[in-house]
């Protein structure tokens, strides 16, 4: 079923003639405005071979994807496919020549149904009508096939944002029949997900499919490519056969010096308990009774849907509890409104980033200070002064890539948000910060720094709370690890104590 | 895995879709139950054949008026493009053009029209809101202009009597809702281009990467709304026997206001063609049963205000309960 | 027994109509007879009379009194009406022989003495000189009324008044204060301007008080149509010169008691005219222009 | 059309935001030369403080209007709620009220309309275009049954001379625009809750998380927008004298028209004070151009609608080009 049309007919089997290159680029640049996204780069992709590109964030690898993809339009530099030179100026040509891509931001219609989102564009039509059923059976069977647990019949929007990125890459797959691009799949995805995601990418390339694939996740690249290319700063500054490279000499080429270690992890001596959760159930979760202490992260690792993200929305006032208590540092309290919650001391950066965590056409400034607004208001008016300086010296510790803080954020690389979303915590002086996900497509340099800074946060007497779906990262940073499978809170294990097999099976409950 | 669960919610919503569309018509059926009991005259023939006469053009124009909305668009211009195109008829017919020659330019006036305010979104960025306003007040200057600010009288009865001549038992302009309401309903839920105006309303960037042709998709949701304008301006045209640019004042307010009462969502890729229907209908019967209550008619503004807000919010919290 | 018989007048919302209503009202109270008051939402609303009409028809009207907003439109629609019931236009004419009586005001003649007015008012200003330029402002295009009254006027000039120049011919859009920013860009861009007629109740509320607001009253004529407290003051203060007055309570009245006539089977008149009256700020006080002017509407 | 280059615009844009201000008052300024040079009457000091006059209005109307859009809504009910207003307040004066309690409690109905819209939309779930459009319904029906459909004459000359005189060489009306203007600026700009706006316009659920007061700043931005439409009501009052339930028809489309010419997105977060009032003069000087070269009403209409499709589009376009 992997690599057949929609209709149904198979797709020829590209015999990979491992010199000729199926897509070519010369000189290929894009400029935005004043921003240099890419610089004249050539490369060749071979026919069947996955080839993975790597970067810091903002290095320039969407800017690419887009091109080859028909979203955005090159400044000058050629493309050729199979030799002839192509326009590729809208999705639709691409998708004509086989190409397709699984974007960054999952981008299908949260309104449409899995099947219509699948067909999208290339729906089965009879006498001029839509085959509706035909479709989602199709669809069922394609995603069945793929080892997908998902309904077709349901809208978009009713599925998680990770389950929205399997059916992104499922639909990519039926169309992207001879030229794949992923970028950052893995996202959202967690160990299982990825698993699929990673036997599927190995079925398109028998089928002879090329694909590119993009990931700040170094394992991935060693795991599953042939060849990698790494882009700095716009420009492409080299391409390995990934055997003969090693994880330390793509990171010293991504970031022009070398980073001995990622997870940077401090002790601190636990101190007085900040939060404490008895027996609280909520909208997604029941029976949570967890504490956090100061100078300690709490991880919480789970599957997808685990009840993680709700667990912690309450902990935060954005959704009400439905039983059970919370204590703050030894009180009773009702947090009935996210303004509560920060009086308290409590900050959340959340899971997504372009949903929840940004106001992404207003300023990077704005979005910065927004939570701390009624601290720097005097007299009813923000000064400009405090506005400006605070901004200015969070863009600066955290090192965003930015025109300035005038800047909208929509015009930020993925990673660079992601550190606003995180960034506008800093200012406010809570005690307990509660990450969700704060790593999501940010590169190995930034995530470093981001785990220095929880560090820092600590050191300062601060307590965390950590959600990730990237084992290894809750892995390494939390002094307690709490399980999470399908609402309750399954196991609780301190540094190190449990293995990652242990950890993975108690999260999907086998 | 939390699948199995969202999977039960969603299934309920999607067979709760069409029950709510039912729920609107039981409404519907509700309000004719009590005016019924309370008016000797709200069920007889006569005052039925009204109701469907009287509700029909704003029901067209809501049903055009959708395919706009859905794509998150709105589209102003209709109450001034039936002005317009009843301008036009009267004009045509009065210089001997034939009914089938005077139907065909018309529409496609109304075609033209559409496809401007497509060329006004799609090739010069403008936003729907404002390429539709001003079309509103410049077509009413053209009408205008046209009549010299007077009406144009129509002499030929054949199209004037067929906006009171019945077929088989229904009024004709109730017939032209059904004319227009099933393509409609085909084209909206059963054809891809239908399909694609949802796609596009409800992410557009996503369509486009699909290879789905945006902007043709955009042309074609405001060329079925302007189209739908000037088939309802031919029958008013024929209702009213005259020509005047002024006519249908507010009349887009009353389609945006009987789209939204029928589930459509401003926000875009929610919308159906039965709901509109249902909703222009539910206006109508307000209005004609104020009537035979004999209510104020100051009252009768009042109570529409207050009832389009109870029926939204019911209507809301059904939908939210799903 | 009792009887039923709607009044249907163009637009509910203007004091004009409501002096009808009124008229109405109290024929009915005196004749004991049940008169729902209908009407469109506006003078340019032809489709909503005629779904008024249907409705009243089908509601068991014993008759009706209408006052058509369109000549030609409401022709068939009446005609329709009279097959079921008597029908009684009042104020307005439409195209159709099936009214019972028909109790109107020739609005076309109301322009013409609205014409007879201004230039009465410009000579008796300029020391009997009738010439000078004038101008024409008319609330909202598309009413069939407001058209003819514009027709008489003009046609009124170019036959009796060779000396007055109609230099703007201005169409609102149904605003007072479209109205009053059209009269003060007049009296900006012609310097000259002898006189204005305005041909409704809003219209000349809005140039009444353009002209209040750059006290121009002793210097630019206006001549307004219809009354109610606001113009009466201006006429008083001398800010507008004349108003063309018709007698709507009396249609209201009449058209009521004719119509329940004409349920008895009664023989009736069939065509009554009401008359238009000049208004002048030297009659106003005269009891005539005095019950004109000031109408029991409560 | 794509997403990039929509970000590519907007992003230069904030930086050129304060010369695109200045762009559009150059528009304004290029409307008046020309004006001054075809027509002997417009640059006299008696024209432009009516110019001033006539654009006071629709410029408060459209700053009220603009706070709404930021958000992402839109409030129709401004036109009706000018015209009410102008009920209220000649029922107060004529029930000798002074004109302190009249202007108190006119206020006071504008503050209660709006909190009554930010009710519906924030408590019961309405779309903003339809709660607005119910009261625009209802609030015309109230006036006009508390004038029984005719006007109230407003015998206070004290109030209505305050809109004929002046101060300081300035139309009282314009001061009025600048009360207005002043607070609204710093409000919108440079306070918390101005901030919160542009956040809840930009991404309602980012905003919550951050601690923003949704609810309370929804509220806040209607009950703005209706202080403001009652406050018009009474200036529109003093100026015609009158208090008269159908006036200001239409008005709503003139403030929304204004804000967008000025600059407001209609999908909120983008917008500013004085854009909108920028526009406003605009729309003001094009018809006091048309009258004072008299050009024909009709003709009038046509050319409004083509100058707001062109100022909109090379408005874009410079944006675009920054
Ligand atoms: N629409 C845009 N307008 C202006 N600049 C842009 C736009 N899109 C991207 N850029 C800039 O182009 C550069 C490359 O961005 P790109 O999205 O390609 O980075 P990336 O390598 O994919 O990073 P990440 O790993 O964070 O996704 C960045 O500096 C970014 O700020
Ligand atoms: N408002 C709600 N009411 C009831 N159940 C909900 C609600 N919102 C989410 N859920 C359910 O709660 C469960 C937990 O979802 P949640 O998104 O919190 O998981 P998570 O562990 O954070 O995973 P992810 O990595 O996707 O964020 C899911 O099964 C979801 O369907
Ligand atoms: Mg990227
Ligand atoms: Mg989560």
């Amino acid at each position: 079923m992997v690599g057949t049309n929609p209709h149904g007919q198979a797709a020829e089997a590209v015999v990979a003639t491992a010199s000729v290159p199926i897509l070519e680029l010369r000189g290929l640049e894009k400029r935005y405005g004043a921003t240099h996204a890419l610089k004249p780069a050539d490369l060749a992709f071979v026919s069947g071979e996955i080839h993975a590109i790597v970067g810091e964030n903002g290095a320039g690898k969407s800017t690419l994807i887009k091109l080859l993809t028909g979203v955005i339009t090159r400044t000058s530099g050629e493309v050729f496919w199979e030799g002839q030179p192509v326009a590729l100026a809208t999705p639709h040509e691409a998708i004509e020549f086989g190409i397709n891509a699984v974007h960054q931001e999952v981008v299908l219609c949260r309104h449409l149904t899995v099947a219509a989102n699948m067909f999208l564009g290339d729906e089965a039509v009879g006498f001029g009508l839509l085959r509706k059923g035909e479709m989602t059976r199709k669809a069922q069977a394609i995603l069945d096939d793929l080892g997908f647990d998902l309904p077709a019949h349901v809208l978009l929007g009713d599925l998680t944002i990770g389950q929205q990125q399997l059916i992104a890459t499922a639909r990519a797959a039926i169309r992207g029949t001879r030229f794949l691009i992923f970028d950052e799949p893995t996202a959202y995805l967690t160990r299982t997900e990825a698993a699929q995601l990673f036997a599927l990418i190995r079925r398109l390339k028998e089928r002879g499919v090329t694909i590119v694939y993009i990931s700040h996740r170094l394992e991935e690249v060693f795991e599953l490519s042939d060849r990698v290319s790494i882009l700095r700063d716009g420009t492409l500054v080299g391409t390995r056969v990934t055997a003969e490279t090693n994880e330390t000499e793509l990171i010293s080429l991504m970031i022009n010096r070398s980073l001995e270690q990622i997870y940077h992890k401090e002790f601190f001596p636990a101190g007085d308990v900040l939060i404490e959760t008895k027996n609280l159930s909520g909208p997604g979760f029941r029976d949570v009774s967890l504490s956090v202490r100061a100078g300690q992260i709490v991880g919480l690792y789970g599957l997808i849907g685990a009840g993680r993200s709700e667990f912690v929305m309450s902990l935060f006032g954005r959704h009400r509890k439905t039983g059970g208590s919370i204590f703050w540092q030894g009180k009773e309290v009702d947090i009935r409104s996210e303004r509560e919650a920060m009086d308290l001391g409590i900050a959340l950066a959340p899971e997504s980033r372009r949903d929840q965590g940004l106001c992404i056409n207003l300023p990077v400034g704005f979005n910065l200070n927004l939570p701390i607004f009624p601290h720097i208001t005097m007299a009813g008016l923000v000064p400009f002064s405090a506005d400006r300086q605070r901004a200015d010296r969070q863009i600066a510790d955290l090192q965003v890539k930015t025109s300035g803080r005038g800047a909208l954020v929509s015009s930020l690389s993925g990673g660079n948000q992601q550190k606003i979303v995180i960034g506008k915590w800093l200012n406010h002086g809570a005690r307990l910060f509660i990450f969700d996900e704060p790593t999501v497509g940010v590169d190995v340099g930034t995530k470093a720094e981001i785990y220095r800074l929880l560090a820092r946060l600590l050191a300062e007497g601060a307590g965390i709370i950590l959600i990730s779906s990237y084992l290894p990262e809750v892995y390494e940073l939390a002094d307690e690890l709490h399980v999470f499978r399908r609402g309750e809170d399954v196991a609780r294990h301190a540094y190190h104590t449990a293995s990652h097999e242990e950890i993975l099976s108690e999260a999907i409950g086998v | 895995m939390s699948t199995d669960t969202k999977t039960a919610t969603v299934a309920r919503k999607s067979s709760a879709n069409w029950l709510f569309g039912l729920t609107l018509l039981g409404l519907l059926l509700a309000m004719c139950i009590v005016l019924s009991l309370t008016t000797k005259s709200f069920l007889t023939e006569a005052n039925i054949m009204n109701l469907m006469r009287q509700g029909a053009m704003i029901a067209i124009l809501a049903v055009g008026e959708t395919f706009v909305i859905i794509t998150t668009g709105i589209d102003l211009s209709v109450g001034a493009v039936v002005g317009f195109c009843t301008v036009i008829a009267a004009w045509l017919l009065t210089h001997d053009f034939s009914i089938m020659t005077t139907v065909i330019i018309t529409l496609g006036v109304g075609v033209a029209i559409g496809m401007f305010h497509g060329f006004g979104i799609v090739q010069m960025g403008l936003p729907p809101f404002i390429i539709t306003l001003a079309t509103l007040t410049s077509l009413r200057g053209i009408g205008l202009l046209i009549t010299n600010g007077a009406t144009i009288n129509i002499v030929n009865d054949t199209f004037t009597e067929f906006s009171r001549n019945d077929f088989m038992g229904l009024p004709n302009l109730f017939w032209m809702v059904i004319l227009v309401g099933v393509p409609a309903y085909i084209f909206l839920h059963h054809s891809r281009y239908g399909r694609y105006i949802f796609a596009v309303g409800s992410n557009m960037e996503a369509a486009r990467l699909s290879g789905v042709n945006v902007k043709l998709t955009v042309y074609l949701a405001y060329t079925l709304s302007s189209t739908c304008a000037a088939f309802v301006g031919l029958l008013l045209a024929a209702r009213i026997g005259v020509g005047n640019a002024m006519q249908a004042d507010g009349w887009e307010l009353q389609a945006i206001a009987s789209s939204v009462i029928g589930g459509t969502s401003l926000f875009g890729a929610i919308g159906s063609v039965h709901g509109p229907l249902i909703g222009a209908f539910i206006l109508a019967t307000i209005n004609n049963g104020a009537n035979l209550l004999n209510v104020n008619s100051f009252w009768q503004r009042i109570i529409t205000g207050l009832l389009i807000i109870l029926i939204v919010y019911f209507d809301q919290l059904r939908r939210r309960r799903g | 027994e009792d009887y039923t018989i709607p009044i249907i007048v163009k637009d509910t919302t203007s004091f004009y109509w409501q002096i009808v209503l009124a008229g109405a009202r109290k024929a009915g109270t005196d004749l004991g007879v049940n008169v729902p008051e209908l009407g469109a939402q506006s003078e340019a609303d032809i489709n909503g009379q005629i779904s008024i009409i249907e409705n009243a028809v089908s509601s068991g009207a014993n008759a009706l009194v209408v006052a058509p907003t369109e000549f030609k439109a409401l022709g068939k629609p009446i005609d329709e009406a009279a097959k079921s019931v008597p029908v009684i236009g009042i104020d307005s004419g439409a195209d159709s022989k099936a009214f019972t009586s028909f109790l109107t005001t020739d609005n076309v003649q109301g322009g013409r003495i609205a014409a007879d007015g201004l230039a009465a008012a410009i000579g008796a200003a300029n020391g009997g000189k009738v010439e000078g330029d004038v101008a024409l402002i008319t609330n909202l295009p598309g009413a069939g009324s407001l058209e003819q009254r514009a027709q008489g006027f003009k046609e009124q000039l170019a036959a009796k008044y060779p000396g007055l120049k109609l230099v703007a011919d201005k169409v609102g859009d149904g605003q007072a204060t479209t109205a009053l920013n059209i009269m003060t860009d007049l009296l900006t861009a012609n310097p000259d301007l002898k006189g204005v007629f305005a041909s409704n109740l809003i219209a000349a509320q809005g140039a009444g008080q353009a002209i209040a607001e750059n006290k121009m009253g002793d210097k630019v004529g206006l001549i307004g149509f219809d009354n109610d407290d606001k113009l009466v003051g201006f006429l008083k203060d001398g800010v507008i010169d004349a108003l063309v007055v018709q007698d709507p309570y009396r249609m209201g009245y009449d058209g009521i008691k004719t119509a329940l006539a004409a349920v008895k089977k009664e023989k009736v008149e069939a065509f009554v005219d009401t008359g238009a009256n000049l208004v002048t700020t030297a009659n106003m006080n005269e009891p005539r222009a005095q019950e004109l002017l000031y109408p029991k509407v409560k």
